[in-house]
């Protein structure tokens, strides 16, 4: 119902950082009302471009333009002083505060310097109950929220300062449905605001978008019309390769073998319910799941890392200590797993220290052995080993994270999420890894935020939701269809063939 | 993960409940509080720790709980350490439960002077002891600017020390100073003394001042730091601390005469030639003070002079002498097997004759106390005033005091 | 005394935590009336609350600190500079001092500043500024007065240490003002952006709050707490001290431990540090009191500060216990709350 | 090599934000300095120690001597020794103020031992481990907890020191038994080289062995740099932790024990001076205050540097303010080198 002369457009943006260009001229138009949907894998530079846009990163070149109207980037007042709001995917909300608080930070309604209190709160409880989330508290404290509520609560906070370009990353990673969503963003559209809509899932895209550009390794690589584009050739533009020979091809089923992992009737702190499960030697198993459905109870209770309440887990004959048997990457690179400050070789060979100091004393000759036998396993160029860790890519940050658990060879690799915020050439090395990892009679869990991944790797795959298992699929029934259908919580107890 | 962490915290916070009350339980006993019906005398220290105040809060004790003084008073010991607000808030206390008599050793001249006025007013005697506050309602008992017993002329440690160098140097040469802590008046007072000697020898250089903190560990540290700039030093002046200066010169293979006070090291190394003076504040002051707090609540406020000086002791390269046992006998000054860090003046033969080397080592009860003699020949002359209590006396003003102190010309206070 | 307000209002836990510091120093206060009665008299009270006072300010400039997640070690030099230069300055010009005071006030904001642009601005580690700080602070305070001396007109020290009409402490009226001042504070805008840095600083930037300005704010606030607590010190000793402010460095962190203030910022209140810097000054007495003033003092005071850092671990336990039927509290992306609390370590 | 201070990568946790580089200029020089400067900090300290052999000419005809470089040895032993363990504590992320009662009850233990008969080894054995107890009670709170260190150490210190106080019954001398101060007195010194050197060699080899070549000294830096990722590589956090705080108390006991030896002789006061040139010596040293990252050399040499400077200072005898201020100073400079050295934090 607007006219389409364009709105907003942004020219060539293009950003660096260290080896990588994470955007490389990145260029978009708008049309007042226009949701216009980004799709893009883990590390297309997604999150970066938003960044851009909001101010909190400036940009070595490009510029934008709202209404004819140059913006300054890198300041956060002149984006949002332009009418820009943004909600972001890591949840920006300090946990100590109120909802509130986060609904009106930076702008709090002062009265000579001071909030009230009073007119903070109904203020707030209003604007809730305006965009439809009237049973949350706006006296609450963030920290006592879940993480659907806390999600709502970035989205609304954006949403309320009626803005002319609203940017929304992965909005629907933590929430059960898409309906409030998709309503409030119908009623701002109406009122003239343009969307830029991030996500990975293309089924909302489509449901949404007018138009759509994918992302891939930081640049544009197709523009498309969600309501037509063919699902399979978009994932192809998103992930660069055709879709089949991405993934090892798997082994035929091996029948019957003794399983090498058996988990019976495991339940953890209110997290994880009488959860049973097995895993086969050289078997890739994967975990399809929404945000916060207890799957990182169980991979961190099965690494030994989280005491479970009731339940056992056996490992081969006896049930020996779990930390001998399973290792894991952790969900997020950077608070979990690496040490950002040291040396690729030092965050390698941290776990096996033993190997490498048999008197007592750590020999560098023996340490750089078997740091160099791990990067071989996991092909990290020899030369990185000595760099600090937080100058390498995200890719190979990943892939020394798992050199270090291919080092303490475990009978069961637990991989959580492991090709997130990775480039797409590396993710293609893991798979490879993980597959041979099983082949040498290795068993593995995965749990993965896409789908198509867990589809396209995994022999076999459970579906979790509300901390249970509720599906299990292999061979013809390992579909997307079916994984995403038990992880929204729909899908009945289906046993593999 | 929340279960193991809660028993561990359950462990911690148990052994901290246990030990409080271990400690509850067992210091119960230590220290005699006192009962309604007697008097009650509080020794309050700030500093603690070292040799020095140990043996002079010992011979206090020993004084407070000889026999005659138990009949009628009951005494405490409280240790402030160093955060002025702590002694304040301790002499708040004594007051508040009814002190009659609080010796004490003031951690600055001033910081207490309100609190005292409270303390006076509410008819509390303060007694300070080698330290000196600046309130006039309380009694000075200190050696700062005391002189010599066999020549009341000549005062002030830092001086006559610095004339005894300037002596042994024959007015020629190069010197160094230890101080003691930054930032206190007695090294304010030593130095300042001290200078206007060496200021009056042209000859004599003072090449660096450095600072011992009154401790040996620290004084040998910086004497050494000092010797490796001036490895041709003549002499060295010192202020408490003076066994490591002694130390570093012995490690550097040097003999330069040392001037410092009284510790058992230096007497020692004096009686066997080092070239010398051993003067300094004497750990009996705190013996004689509680004998004088005694005195006032006994003879009332104007049986003692308000500023009571205490003799300088002299001690020389002849004059140091062995004390065969452990007692004080015919003029002998240090004892062969004491700790070297030992403070020998711990007698008076005049004002604390039942002192004695074990009464300093642990509080042994003196079974008789001799009165003090008449006090007022150890009042402290007029003109020395300004140094303890920071003014003059009414009648008197600022300004060099030329006759009747050796040496001339030094501040004080003259005629108005 | 507590406005009526549902349990989840802003700071919950940082009114019970204020309310557990005030029992704790009420409760030992009576204790020790108990043990010896002269400690109700209105003259015993001045006198402990005037006392109590340049440590309460002390604390609350620490406390302002940790708030935002910073650390604060130039509080004794501060403390030392400010007391000297207030007793000499006095004493040359004895009429004008209130005037003084203010310039001291003044003097204390501008040290903090410059913490606070060193620490926001050039990125500096706080311990590692303040430390240079606080020796740098200490250094001029020794060159300006080299010994105690100075004097503090009793004009203005009377005012500071008295009371009115006989009976209302100045001094508390000091601390209560402070305290109104620290509530505006806590609900103006700086305040609540400072709570949000305290609680997570990537997320408040990316919030939109201007952290840096913030920062160098609450550094400028601590530096004039700490010449207010220097100014209440010359009134107490009515002289300066070129190491008044020594003892205050270790002191002022035990009251804020005290007043259950968390050393990892985002939680914790001035008023509370009060209290904490109170119950910090009222336990020598009580000991002195209960006849234990010999050498087993210094014990007691490090238990207290051990089993005052047990109290806040215990009261989350319990609200924790409350909430047993609730969601598990999970930070954003982070891993769950009881994986991260076990590994946290200051 | 590019320093990078953002992860290229979107949408994988909270990404460090940079701030708003002021100008691109600024920026590119910044980014050549980096890396040169990260990785010299600890040679730049050495080459600093060396300077200022010459340079105290300036403060004393009698420098460059001999006596200069002697006493800088012995007296840059304390500080070394002292500053392993300070060094240890503050890489692992806390920070330890037990060190001066630490001092105070090993030298105590020993001195008192020795005197009721004990021979000087064992005497010094069991004063050090006594002494060490403080530590092992500082790293158990701390590990089991989560607690700040800079408050567990000082109450555990204040409770030790008191405990020290009462069971010493304030008579705190203690004479060294004349085995400990032959270390000094330069009867044991080799070619006119001080005994005290090779106790510093020994005190530098042990150190950075303990630091760099250790499960335990690797933990340590793993914990400094992210205690959540150690707790995910199978670093044992707690116990890791606990002989952290002991090996430093450790330490500190050794040097309790040598200072006896040197001054021959200890009250409780012995260990006040070295609390703060600890914490000093370890941030001039390169190491960053907040953990995770330096180099038990660099701590040496700023050790040194800091007992030349003291050297120099105590020549010409500036007056404290002074000298303080100049502490002071020294830190801050050393601060902002180490900041430009290490890129954005």
């Amino acid at each position: 119902m607007f006219d389409d002369v364009p709105f907003i457009t942004i020219r060539d943006i293009a950003k660096q950082f260290g080896a990588t260009r994470a955007l490389d001229g990145v260029s978009l138009d708008l049309r007042r009302g226009e949701v216009h949907g980004i799709l893009g894998e883990n590390g297309a530079g997604k999150s970066t471009l938003n960044k851009v846009l909001a101010g909190v990163l400036v940009p070595d070149t490009g510029t934008v333009e709202i209404d004819g109207e140059n913006i300054q980037l890198g300041r956060p007042k002149q984006s949002r002083a332009a009418g820009l709001a943004m909600a972001y995917q890591e949840l920006s909300a300090p946990p100590n505060i109120t909802v509130a608080e986060k609904l009106f930070l930076p702008k709090l309604p002062v009265r000579l310097g001071i909030v009230s209190q009073r007119k903070l709160y109904s203020a707030a409880q209003e604007v809730l109950t305006a965009w439809g989330k009237p049973g949350i508290d706006a006296r609450a404290l963030i920290a006592s929220l879940n993480l659907a509520d806390r999600q709502h609560v970035e989205i609304i906070a954006a949403m309320a300062t009626e803005p002319r370009l609203l940017i929304l990353d992965e909005p629907t990673a933590s929430l059960p449905d898409t309906t409030w969503l998709f309503d409030r963003i119908r009623e701002l559209v109406a009122r003239g605001t343009s969307v830029i809509y991030i996500s990975h899932k293309l089924a909302e895209i489509r449901a949404i978008c007018d138009r759509g550009t994918v992302l891939r390794n930081g640049r544009v690589v197709k523009q498309f019309d969600p309501k037509t584009a063919d699902e399979r050739e978009l994932v192809e533009y998103m992930i660069g390769r055709s879709l089949n020979q991405a993934f090892p091809d798997k082994p035929d089923r091996a029948e019957h073998q003794a399983p090498l992992v058996t988990v019976t009737d495991l339940s953890i702190a209110g997290k994880v319910h009488h959860l049973s499960m097995t895993i086969c030697p050289g078997e890739i198993v994967g975990v399809a799941a929404l945000e916060g459905q207890g799957q990182k109870s169980l991979f961190y209770g099965l690494a030994g890392f989280v005491k479970a309440d009731t339940g056992s887990i056996t490992v081969g004959s006896g049930s020996t200590p779990a930390r001998k048997n399973f290792s894991l990457v952790p969900e997020d690179r950077k608070t979990e797993g690496l040490f950002l400050t040291l040396t690729a070789q030092f965050n390698l060979t941290i776990s096996e220290l033993r190997r490498c100091s048999p008197l007592g004393t750590i020999s560098s000759r023996k340490e750089k052995k078997i740091a160099q036998g791990a990067a071989l396993a996991v092909n990290l160029p020899s030369p990185f080993m000595t760099r600090d860790i937080q100058d390498l890519s995200g890719g190979n940050q990943q892939k020394v994270l798992l050199g270090r658990v291919v080092l303490s060879a475990p009978k069961c690799l637990l991989l959580f999420d492991p090709t997130r915020g990775v480039d797409a050439a590396t993710k293609v090395e893991i798979y490879h890894m993980t597959r041979e990892f099983a082949q040498q009679g290795g068993a593995v869990l995965i749990y993965s935020t896409e789908i198509p991944e867990l589809v396209g790797l995994c022999d076999r795959a459970y579906t979790m939701y509300g901390g249970r298992i509720n599906g299990e699929f292999g061979g013809e029934t390992l579909t997307e269809n079916a994984l995403m259908a038990g992880a929204l919580g729909h899908g009945e107890k289906v046993s593999a063939s | 993960m929340r279960i193991r962490k809660r028993k561990g915290l359950l462990i911690a916070a148990s052994f901290v409940t246990a030990a409080s009350l271990v400690l509850a339980g067992c210091s119960g006993g230590s220290t005699n509080t006192g009962n309604g019906s007697k008097g009650k005398i509080y020794l309050n220290l700030s500093y603690s720790g070292n040799n020095w105040q140990d043996q002079a809060a010992n011979l206090a004790m020993s004084v407070a709980e000889s026999p005659e003084v138990q009949a009628n008073y009951s005494v405490q010991k409280v240790i402030s350490g160093s955060d002025p607000q702590k002694q304040i808030s301790d002499i708040q206390s004594m007051i508040a439960s009814g002190a009659k008599l609080i010796v004490f050793y003031p951690i600055s001249p001033t910081a207490l002077n309100p609190v005292i006025k409270q303390g006076c007013d509410a008819g509390v005697t303060f007694v300070a002891y080698d330290g000196t506050v600046e309130e006039p309602c309380a009694y000075n008992v200190s050696y700062i600017t005391g002189a010599r017993a066999d020549n009341p002329e000549q005062a002030f440690f830092g001086a006559q020390t610095a004339q005894g160098l300037v002596d042994l140097l024959g007015g020629q040469g190069k010197i160094m100073l230890n101080r003691g802590v930054a930032g206190t008046s007695t090294d304010i007072v030593h130095y300042d003394s001290a200078k206007a000697v060496f200021d009056q020898y042209p000859g004599i250089q003072i090449v660096t001042e450095y600072y011992g903190n009154w401790d040996s560990s620290v004084s040998q540290q910086e004497t050494a730091k000092a010797l490796a700039a001036h490895p041709d030093i003549d002499g060295v002046w010192s202020e408490l601390g003076e066994d490591g200066v002694v130390k570093a010169l012995q490690a550097a293979g040097m003999k330069v005469p040392v001037t410092g006070e009284d510790t058992n090291y230096f007497r020692k190394m004096l009686s066997q030639g080092w070239p010398g003076v051993s003067s300094g504040s004497p750990p009996a002051s705190g013996g004689i003070a509680m004998k004088v707090g005694l005195k006032i609540l006994a003879d009332g406020p104007n049986s003692v002079p308000h500023d009571i000086e205490i003799n300088l002791p002299y001690v020389t390269t002849d004059t140091a002498k062995a004390c065969p046992g452990s007692e004080f006998v015919d003029g002998c000054n240090f004892f062969t097997n004491a700790a070297d860090q030992f403070v020998t003046e711990v007698f008076d033969p005049a004002l604390l004759p039942e002192s004695s080397y074990t009464a300093a080592m642990q509080v042994a009860p003196f079974d008789k106390l001799v009165p003090l003699p008449d006090m007022s020949s150890y009042a402290q002359p007029e003109w020395r005033r300004i140094y303890t209590r920071g003014s003059c006396d009414a009648g008197w003003k600022e300004g060099p005091v030329t006759t009747g102190q050796v040496p001339p010309g030094l501040d004080g206070c003259v005629q108005a | 005394m507590k406005p009526r307000q549902s349990r989840r209002a802003l700071s919950d836990n940082s009114k019970a935590t204020v309310g557990i510091a005030a029992g704790i120093f009420v409760l030992l206060y009576l204790l020790l009336t108990l043990v010896s009665p002269i400690s109700a008299t209105s003259f015993i009270i001045n006198n402990f609350i005037v006392l109590t006072t340049p440590l309460a300010f002390a604390a609350s400039g620490v406390t302002l600190v940790l708030l935002i997640g910073g650390f604060d070690l130039s509080v004794a030099g501060s403390i030392s500079l400010s007391n000297v230069i207030a007793a000499t300055t006095m004493a040359a010009h004895p009429h004008s001092s209130w005037g003084i005071a203010c310039l001291v006030l003044v003097m204390g904001a501008v040290i903090g500043l410059v913490n606070g642009v060193c620490v926001a601005v050039f990125g500096l580690p706080a311990l590692g500024v303040t430390l240079s700080t606080n020796f740098i602070l200490a250094g001029i305070a020794l060159a300006v007065l080299p010994a105690p001396g100075g004097s503090v007109p009793a004009a203005f020290a009377s005012v500071l240490s008295g009371t009115i009409g006989g009976t209302i402490p100045v001094a508390l009226l000091a601390l209560v003002g402070f305290s109104l001042l620290w509530l505006l504070f806590i609900k103006s805008r700086t305040g609540m952006s400072a709570l949000a840095i305290g609680g997570d600083v990537k997320a408040a930037r990316l919030s939109g709050i201007a952290v840096r300005r913030v920062q160098i704010v609450v550094y400028a606030l601590a530096g004039l707490c700490y010449a207010a607590a220097g100014l209440y010190f010359s009134a107490l000793t009515a002289t300066g001290s070129p190491t008044s402010g020594s003892s205050f460095l270790l002191t002022a962190f035990a009251a804020a431990a005290l007043g259950f203030v968390s050393f990892r910022g985002g939680r914790g209140s001035a008023i509370g540090a009060i209290f904490g810097a109170a119950t910090l000054t009222v336990i020598p007495k009580f000991l002195f009191a209960w006849g234990i003033a010999d050498f087993w003092v210094g014990a007691f005071q490090g238990l207290v500060i051990l089993v005052a850092l047990t109290i806040p671990w215990l009261t989350t336990k319990i609200a924790g216990l409350r909430k047993r039927d609730g969601e598990e509290v999970t930070v954003g992306s982070g891993p769950t709350q009881s994986i991260s609390a076990m590994a946290e370590t200051a | 090599m590019q320093p990078v201070n953002v992860q290229p990568s979107d949408g994988s946790g909270s990404a460090v934000l940079a701030e708003h580089s002021t100008t691109s200029r600024l920026a590119t020089i910044k980014t050549l300095l980096q890396p040169v400067l990260g990785k010299l900090a600890v040679p730049a300290v050495w080459a600093l120690v060396l300077v200022m052999i010459p340079l105290s000419r300036l403060f004393s005809s009698y420098f460059p001597s001999w006596s200069l470089v002697s006493n800088t040895i012995t007296l840059g032993l304390f500080l070394t020794v002292i500053s392993f363990g300070q060094g240890l504590v503050i890489l692992s992320g806390g920070i330890d103020l037990s060190v001066p009662s630490v001092i105070a009850v090993a030298a105590f233990f020993t001195g008192s031992l020795a005197s009721s008969g004990w021979a000087t080894i064992p005497a010094a054995i069991c004063g050090v481990a006594i002494g060490s107890l403080i530590g092992l009670v500082n790293g158990l709170i701390i590990a089991r907890s989560t607690f700040p260190p800079f408050i567990v150490t000082l109450a555990v210190s204040t409770i030790g020191s008191a405990l020290l106080l009462g069971i010493s019954a304030g008579k705190p001398g203690q004479t060294a038994p004349s085995g400990l101060s032959s270390l000094f007195d330069g009867s044991l010194s080799i070619a006119g080289i001080p005994f005290s050197a090779v106790l510093l060699l020994l005190a530098i080899l042990v150190g950075s062995w303990i630091q760099f070549r250790t499960r335990l000294g690797r933990r340590t830096y793993a914990i400094g740099n992210s205690p959540q990722a150690a707790v995910y590589a199978g670093v044992r956090v707690r116990i890791t932790l606990v002989m952290v705080y002991w090996l430093a108390a450790i330490g500190y006991g050794i040097a309790g024990v040598l200072l006896m030896g040197y001054g021959s002789g200890s009250d409780l006061n012995l260990g006040a001076t070295w609390l703060l040139p600890s914490i000093a010596v370890v941030v001039v040293g390169g190491s960053s205050i907040a953990g995770g990252n330096g180099n038990y050399l660099g701590t040496v040499g700023a050790a040194l540097l800091i007992t030349i400077i003291g050297i120099d200072i105590n020549a010409v005898g500036l007056s404290q303010g002074f000298k303080q201020a100049l502490y002071g100073a020294v830190i801050f400079i050393a601060l902002v080198l180490g900041r430009l050295g290490r890129g954005r934090e």
